[in-house]
């Protein structure tokens, strides 16, 4: 990759409203940074935290969650427990010292491929300036493989 | 593990102009998994999906990736050909390596590298793609339609008449609902009876229609095409097979002093009444609330006596009617505020503050008045008389912000048909805003204002008292300078509010539909689905969604009645099978559900049931929840609620929803 | 005690119940849970602050359920987590008797799911002072020391599953941990193994949690995990209110929402 | 065996000495939990030395919670390379362990490596010395003395020290052992045998193994067996915190291309240890399974390696949630 | 040093059978010319799929049969269903051989009886092609073997070429209810098959394997027959990690199945807690 760290970004979106915002983006050409991956849900309702954690502990840098706006759910309520899980997950994740700036929530319509687009850009930048994610890494190992490491090191 | 062919599509230049396709099919063909990789021009043309079908065959793959454009696209071309070529179609995915990244990205290693990481996370997928095939739900191909006004009318004829068994439940006596109450109908001023009594003759003769009036829906279960309904039937009092309505009873009752609904309480009727004459059923049924032999215990009787057929049964009780029906049109209709909503009108205590539906029974041939428009105090013919437009509607203040939408026509009608019936009256109106679109219904209005000089008056009322027998009627000309104007006026016509019926929450709440914060229900899309509801099978016509003019009504319960015969146009409903499951599994395990149900509240559909699991002696085992894969509609909701991951979702499910990510981010080798 | 161990006996007399279960003390005078199945043997029972065990978790115990006619001494955070339980429809083949002492030192029988629900809400416990301090201290620190803390912590635990086998809201048959396909939670008791898991089962229990504590207290490696839930319970009481073990309905703040439920965090 | 003598302000230098000749040294370290447990130290100053007995015991040392058994990596031939880690494996003390637990070293020792020898307990086993120190201070969870040990039990040890005031009583018993100590020779000053009685700590004595091996013989069908694990919350804070307990679970993390194999504790006391793919679960109720756990210690092992595999360390009973009391257990099943 | 037991042999998907609903049969050759992998008529392995785990079955091709190994397995676990999704020429891996074997010396000269059900062919058929391969060395040879419906059967091909041979009495059922239209051998219960045609026990062995229902219905009919306990032989399955008697899953009572079995006497088995 570039001398400037390129930050992985994986972006867990709905399938009605943010997908296809994306897709509007696309059609219309509006640029935007190369470093996100999209996955694709039927709504943010499905999006299951483990997930996200999943996504850090095997080397994302960031992470975007967007769905319908709320009363713009296609499922009608989907987005609204989303939102709750969410709101309840990122301050666990605070609590145990998770850096949660790396999450960014977001309500991406069909309609907002302009909106997409900027998240996106924000969203690289920023993580960008946080640089790579190594807390999961450096956890990696129990105590005496730890130990094992240092060993080979000297 | 599975052989997955990979097929990478240039869409011309859309792909390949920035993302080197033949590098993305190059390392893709090396993933572990990856048993046939190719670029191609145009993959969705016909030799594209027969290069596909034919590499399917021949190289023996077990699923497919296809990297070209948004699966909102093209995802149903590719499966068909995925089917075509004898898999599954549900082992086919797409890649959206153009919206989502040839497109938004410049010409660089980048975009080419993010277009393999795009193709290598739908190859994961695939790897953990199951076998899909569709729901089938049985249909009981017989309609409920909820209220007998013009929409339930217009909605059970149009089901009718395409061949399917129509059940009608009207709570009152009579169908006909408003409708049959308006003396003239605008546009056209065509006489409103002249043209609905025919419809509800037909409905009451229509072989495929069960008519149920006095009859409420009691509680409704089950789901599309298999809806299992109890009905209410009042008790009439009046053996319907016995009379034949000639009427003796209702004129020989003693207690007259009943307002009379139909008449918008400006005249009275008996106990043992047909609402009206062209009723139908037309037949009459006992109000027990009024009739002295149920409120003074057996005392008169007089109508068992007279009637000559012995029709007359005071012991009947309610009965309980159990139903099964595949779809559900509500057609409940609305109500409207009257004049007593009004503190700064006199909260309705001076008789000649009158709403429109009363100002229609006036103006009825069939009304009190024999259609001549008297005022109700005195019975006088009025010389000056004031409409008011938006009385309610548009009013924060009254928590009623909504535009009513029929006043401002039926008020035009009203000052019409007053100028008509007395050429040397007076007919103001006040008005916030002339709403006329429709078909000719501007020309109309202005027909009002020119030709029959209806002066029409920007402002509002704020005040109406009393003074020397006369209503002043205390109001701004917001045109002229907004000054003050007070108008003498003998009569005073309050174009009210439409509001939904006070039964309307309980009635959404039976039927498990939502409505807004008005009452008013709601349709499952404002724009795409604007005549169904959230609950699968169950649809809107008329008023009970939005206030609705007759046109609109019946163009929406047609649309209601059409949605319903498409439903019933097969004998099963096909759904796609993207839909959540319980995991199952033989004894001793059956289920690793625990039975908490936190599940059920998340479903928006009410499509988690609970089911007990017993042994063969019946001993209760355990609770477990079950999808109804006839409602779920696969959001995912309840999967990701779900702790002990019971709970999956086919076509998204944990499985490979994870490996997604984890093939997305361990890229394996460059 | 007297009382208690006559009433107890009463009940096992009576057929009442079939099994009592409470405490008694062990050679080193601690209290230690016990099952009693003999009128005969109830005189072992004690009943004092010491008691800390949140016995409801053995109503999930297999042998527990085959006596089906159950007797319960129970502590007040026990009674809470009953209460959640049968929320949450499980228990249902149980019939269950609960024996506990209240504030003023008096005998409380309770014999059925309504008088349960009343002595709870009558003597509803609060978060415990210590939690508080702990939470407080926590949210004080910066992001960086909050990890470092959590990071220590969790680098001791061996995943014996204590923290999950003595928490009446673990009634899962098979917890995610143990769900393979896919295998959501690493086997691994390495620091991000227990991350995963921690993390996991905190989510899973915000909102259903009934602070009891005991997690915490039993954990051979001394992490104070009840922290997690506890800190998750606060926060969705002020975001969503409700409070877990409060009502037999229910109401999981986590399966439910508000059209006007906080977003600020959302862009 | 050779007998020496160190002074308590020398040991610091001693280890320290050992960590300047590039030996990893694990030793007792009190952390903010208030309990104490092997760590990797850098300095004697990190090693506590006021404790009856580390949280859990020293044996992740040989056997860790998780070892990495091999990874796996895909290669373009469509192959797979595997690699081990046993080549990683660095010069090892621990230091400050009990005699409970060095018995239960001698323990694990006989298991590994006695049939189908464990390269991995080799490797790290053969890389090991274990500097034990005997208990001056024991609580009523300890009954090494019921079980064939005693707090000064030299069983395991490469080097026994004993406090006596001022200094510490050097018994040096194996070559690994000696070697260890001419690293820094100078320290230790010879001597006569002495006795450690008076410094020893005093465990309660429960019941003696030649009691308890005849009656166990028949311990399966008592019927104590309920009640003796219907406190049991079936966790396996026990079995992780026993010196001697050696079941593991062996799983794959990663994707199919790449990842690694590890063996992770297990514990027979968790309700899906035995639990088939099918649901059929040999040992469904917990008190088969804490009576296999129990039997196994007391019967099967002696009957398979000929040495009892429960060292009185007592931790079981101090981490248990419910209090379950192994030696109350045994008694009450061997009635 | 000694040998790693943990580092698999990487084997070769050469050959794929589909036997029955969910049941497969695989044909595995060693991609290491030189790996020597000598096995045992009625040892197991662990094979495994990389990133998935570890299961454990028979192999079931016999000793005789050398240059390659089969195995047989039904897909119910993560593992199982993965080595299921795997096609010819995958890489999978294999560690082995564990365990006990049956003690075929000792049967030379003897009446051999294999009963068996269901997916408990497997472990048999190793032992019954190693016989047949050296018929010559052994008496009378019968199978009972049963199976739900006729769809379970596995192994179709060679049930015929042991019908067919003079030198093999097989007694083929289905479960009542599991019968085709085109269907001519027995129906019923393997144990009831027994009944009907009694093996006699002198000078004979007589092997179980299947479904712990069968076994416990056959037992008693053996016993009349006047099998000795110690003239059954069976094997058991119990969930296993390691192999090598380590990681304890397998254990009953005292017994690690992975090395001190799989194949027990019923002496032996009787001898163990019922915790199998």
């Amino acid at each position: 990759m570039a001398e400037t760290f390129e930050p992985k970004i994986v972006a867990f979106v709905c399938n009605w409203c943010t997908y296809a915002g994306a897709d509007l983006a696309g059609t219309s050409r509006t640029k935007y940074e190369t470093n996100v991956r999209i996955i694709r849900f039927p709504c943010t309702g499905r999006i299951d935290f483990m997930l996200l954690i999943k996504a850090f502990q095997n080397g994302a840098d960031g992470i975007i969650v967007s769905g319908c706006h709320p009363n713009d759910c296609h499922y009608t309520s989907g987005n609204f427990h989303a939102r709750r899980r969410w709101m309840v997950f990122k301050s666990m994740l605070e609590f145990m010292g998770f850096p949660t700036e790396r999450i960014t929530f977001s309500w991406v319509s069909a309609a907002e491929g302009k909106k997409w687009a900027d998240l996106v850009n924000e969203t690289t930048d920023s993580v960008r300036a946080l640089g790579s994610f190594t807390d999961y890494k450096n956890l990696d190992f129990s105590q005496f493989n730890q130990m094992d490491h240092e060993a080979i090191a000297r | 593990m599975a052989r997955i062919g990979v097929f990478i599509c240039h869409c011309g230049e859309n792909i390949s102009a920035t993302v080197d396709v033949d590098k993305v099919a190059r390392l893709a063909g090396k993933l572990s998994g990856v048993a046939y990789s190719v670029d191609y021009k145009y993959m969705c043309s016909d030799p594209g999906q027969t290069l596909i079908v034919d590499a399917i065959k021949e190289h023996k793959l077990t699923g497919i990736v296809v990297g070209a454009c948004s699966p909102r696209m093209h995802e149903g071309t590719f499966r068909k050909a995925a089917e075509k070529a004898g898999i599954n179609p549900y082992f086919c995915e797409m890649a959206n390596i153009r919206e989502h990244c040839s497109w938004v990205h410049p010409k660089s290693d980048e975009t080419t590298r993010k277009a393999l990481d795009i193709v290598r996370t739908m190859v994961e997928k695939v790897k953990n793609d199951t076998a899909l095939y569709p729901i089938k739900v049985p249909i009981t191909k017989t309609a409920l339609v909820i209220g007998g006004g013009i929409a339930g009318i217009q909605a059970a004829l149009d089901i009718a008449n395409a061949g399917h068994q129509v059940i009608m439940v009207e709570k009152s006596p009579s169908i006909g609902g408003h409708m049959s109450q308006l003396s003239e109908t605008f546009p056209t001023l065509d006489c409103s009876q002249c043209i609905l009594t025919p419809r509800m003759v037909e409905v009451a003769q229509h072989p495929n229609i069960t008519l149920h009036t006095f009859a409420t829906v009691e509680d409704v279960s089950g789901f599309i095409g298999n809806f299992d309904v109890n009905i209410r039937l009042k008790a009439k009092s009046v053996d319907f097979e016995k009379c034949t309505g000639c009427g003796s009873c209702w004129q020989k009752c003693p207690s007259k002093k009943i307002p009379d609904e139909f008449n918008a309480g400006m005249s009275f009727r008996t106990a043992i009444y047909t609402p009206f004459p062209q009723a139908v059923p037309n037949k009459p049924v006992i109000d027990r609330a009024n009739c002295t032999w149920f409120t003074k215990d057996g005392k008169c009787g007089v109508c068992a006596k007279i009637c000559p057929t012995g029709a007359i049964d005071y012991t009947k009780e309610d009965e309980i009617l159990n139903i099964k029906v595949g779809a559900i049109v509500t057609a409940t209709g609305f109500d409207i505020k009257h004049s007593d909503f009004f503190p700064e009108y006199g909260y309705g205590k001076h008789p000649d503050i009158i709403d429109g539906l009363q100002f229609e029974r006036l103006a009825s041939a069939s009304g009190p008045t024999g259609g001549e428009i008297r005022r109700p105090s005195d019975g006088k013919i009025p010389e000056t008389v004031v409409f008011l437009a938006c009385a309610g509607s548009r009013d924060k203040a009254k928590g009623i912000e909504y535009c009513s939408k029929i006043c401002c026509m039926y008020t035009a009608k009203h000052a019409m048909l007053y100028k008509h019936k007395n050429h040397h009256g007076k007919a103001h109106v006040f008005y916030m805003d002339i709403r006329s679109a429709g078909k000719s219904y501007d020309e109309f209005v202005r027909r009002a204002i020119e030709e029959d000089d209806v002066n029409y008056i920007r402002g509002r009322v704020s005040k109406i008292y009393e003074k020397n027998g006369k209503l002043m009627v205390v109001g701004v000309d917001t045109l002229l300078g907004a000054k003050p104007v007070t108008i003498e006026a003998d009569l005073v016509v309050l174009a009210t509010a439409v509001v939904a019926n006070e039964d309307a929450e309980s009635v959404a709440q039976k039927l498990h539909i939502s409505y807004d914060k008005h009452k008013f229900f709601a349709e499952a899309h404002p724009k795409l689905k604007p005549v169904e509801t959230n609950t699968a099978g169950i649809t809107l016509a008329g008023a009970c969604q939005s206030a609705k003019d007759i046109p609109e009504t019946v163009a929406q319960a047609s649309a209601a009645a059409a949605k319903t015969i498409i439903l019933f146009s097969g004998n099963e409903l096909t759904r796609e099978p993207v839909v959540a499951i319980v995991n199952r599994s033989a004894a001793p395990v059956f289920t690793t559900c625990t039975g908490c149900f936190l599940c059920q509240e998340v479903c928006p559909y009410q499509a988690i049931e609970r089911e007990e699991i017993r042994d063969r002696a019946g001993n209760l085992l355990m609770n477990a929840a079950k999808v109804n894969a006839g409602l779920c509609q696969g959001c995912g909701t309840c999967v990701a609620m779900c702790r002990n991951k019971s709970i999956d979702l086919q076509g998204f499910s944990n499985q490979q929803m994870l490996s997604e990510v984890m093939g997305l981010l361990n890229v394996p080798f460059e | 005690m007297k009382q208690l161990q006559d009433k107890a006996a009463e009940l096992l007399e009576n057929g009442t119940v079939n099994l009592l279960i409470g405490f008694s003390e062990d050679l080193g005078k601690r209290p230690v849970p016990c099952f009693i199945e003999k009128a005969e043997e109830a005189n072992i029972l004690v009943f004092n602050q010491e008691c800390k065990n949140n016995l409801s978790v053995y109503l999930h115990k297999k042998e527990v359920k085959d006596a089906v006619k159950i007797g319960l001494v129970a502590n007040i955070a026990t009674l809470r987590s009953v209460m959640q339980l049968l929320s949450e429809n499980q228990l249902w083949s149980l019939t269950l008797t609960y024996l506990t002492v209240n504030t003023a030192g008096e005998l409380v029988v309770l014999s059925s799911a309504e008088e349960l629900e009343a002595y709870v809400q009558a003597n509803f416990p609060t978060c415990r002072p210590e939690d508080k301090e702990m939470l407080d201290k926590l949210n004080a620190m910066t992001r960086q020391e909050r990890w470092a803390f959590w990071k220590d912590q969790l680098s001791e635990c061996v995943k014996c599953y204590a923290c999950r086998a003595v928490c009446p809201m673990c009634y899962c048959t098979v917890c995610t941990t143990e769900c393979n396909q896919p295998q959501w939670i690493k086997t691994s008791a390495d620091t991000s193994g227990n991350f995963e898991y921690h993390t996991m089962r905190a989510m899973h229990l915000g909102g259903r949690c009934i602070n009891c504590g005991e997690c915490g207290r039993i954990c051979p490696a001394g992490i104070p995990v009840h922290l997690l839930t506890a800190q998750m319970n606060q926060e969705i009481e002020q975001e969503f209110g409700g409070k877990t073990g409060w009502s037999l309905k229910g109401g999981y703040a986590m399966n439910s929402f508000k059209p006007g439920d906080k977003e600020n965090f959302i862009k | 065996m050779e007998l020496k003598l160190i002074s308590t302000s020398d040991i610091a230098v001693f280890v320290d000495g050992l960590l300047k000749a590039g030996k990893v040294v694990v030793a007792p370290v009190l952390k903010q939990s208030g309990k104490v447990f092997f760590k990797p130290v850098q300095s004697f100053s990190e090693v506590a030395t006021d404790y009856i007995q580390t949280a859990f015991s020293a044996k992740e040392v040989v056997f860790p919670k998780v070892e990495e058994l091999f990874t796996y990596q895909h290669n373009e031939e469509g192959g797979l390379d595997i690699k081990d880690q046993l080549d990683r494996i660095p010069e090892t003390v621990v230091w400050g362990l009990r005699p409970c637990d060095a018995a239960g070293f001698d323990y694990l020792n006989k298991f590994f490596l006695q049939e189908n020898p464990d390269v991995y307990f080799k490797a790290r086993y053969d890389k090991l010395t274990l500097v034990t120190i005997s208990c001056s201070k024991c609580d009523e969870s300890c009954f090494c003395t019921s079980v064939d040990s005693h707090p000064g039990d030299t069983k395991g040890s490469d080097i026994l020290l004993t406090a006596m005031e001022g200094k510490y009583y050097v018994e040096v018993i194996t070559e690994k052992g000696y070697s260890l100590i001419t690293s820094n020779s100078t320290l230790f000053t010879s001597t006569d045998t002495l006795s450690k009685e008076s410094f020893l700590a005093k465990p309660a004595t429960q019941f003696s193994m030649d009691e308890i091996k005849d009656r166990i013989q028949n311990a399966y069908a008592s019927a104590e067996w309920k009640h003796a694990s219907m406190g049991c919350y079936s966790c396996g804070a026990c079995a992780f915190a026993c010196p001697t307990c050696t079941c593991f679970d062996i799983q794959d993390e990663g994707t199919q291309d790449h990842g690694r194999r590890v063996r992770c504790w297990d514990a027979c006391g968790l309700s899906q240890f035995t639990k088939h793919a099918s649901g059929h679960n040999p040992r469904n109720t917990q008190t088969e399974r804490r009576r296999q756990r129990l039997m196994h210690k007391f019967k099967y092992s002696v009957e398979n390696l000929g040495v009892v595999s429960c060292v009185g360390c007592g931790r079981c009973i101090r981490v248990c949630p419910s209090h379950l009391n192994i030696f109350e257990n045994i008694l009450s099943v061997t009635k | 040093m000694d040998t790693n037991q943990y580092i698999p042999y990487q084997v070769r998907i050469a050959e794929i059978i589909e036997e029955a609903p969910l049941v497969r049969t695989y044909k595995l050759e060693f991609t290491d010319p030189n790996a020597n992998f000598n096995f045992k008529a009625g040892q197991f392995a662990e094979y495994g799929v990389f990133g998935e785990g570890e299961s454990t079955f028979c192999i079931a091709s016999s000793p005789t049969r050398q240059g390659y190994i089969e195995c047989t397995f039904r897909s119910t676990g993560r593992v199982t269903k993965a080595l299921a999704n795997c096609e010819i020429n995958d890489i999978i891996g294999l560690r082995g051989p564990f365990g006990k074997a049956f003690p075929i010396e000792e049967w030379y000269g003897k009446d051999i009886v294999f009963i068996t059900g269901g997916i408990g062919l497997p472990p048999l058929r190793c032992v019954i092609w190693n016989v047949l391969d050296q018929r010559e060395k052994f008496g009378k040879v019968s199978i009972y073997y049963g199976a739900r419906t006729v769809a379970d059967l596995v192994y179709k091909e060679e049930l015929d070429n042991w019908k067919n041979r003079p030198d093999v009495d097989l007694f083929l059922t289905v479960d009542p209810g599991g019968e085709t239209k085109d269907w001519k051998d027995n129906v019923g219960f393997v144990p009831t098959i027994i009944e009907q045609n009694l093996p006699t026990s002198e000078n004979a062995i007589a092997i179980v394997a299947g479904p712990p229902i069968l076994i416990k219905m056959s037992m008693p009919i053996l016993a009349k027959c006047g099998f000795a306990n110690d003239k059954i032989f069976t094997t058991l399955e119990n969930r296993m990690k390691c192999g090598v008697g380590k990681c304890g899953h397998c254990t009953v009572g005292k017994t690690y199945v992975c090395k001190d079995g799989p194949v027990f006497t019923y002496e032996e088995v009787l001898q163990m807690p019922q915790e199998y």
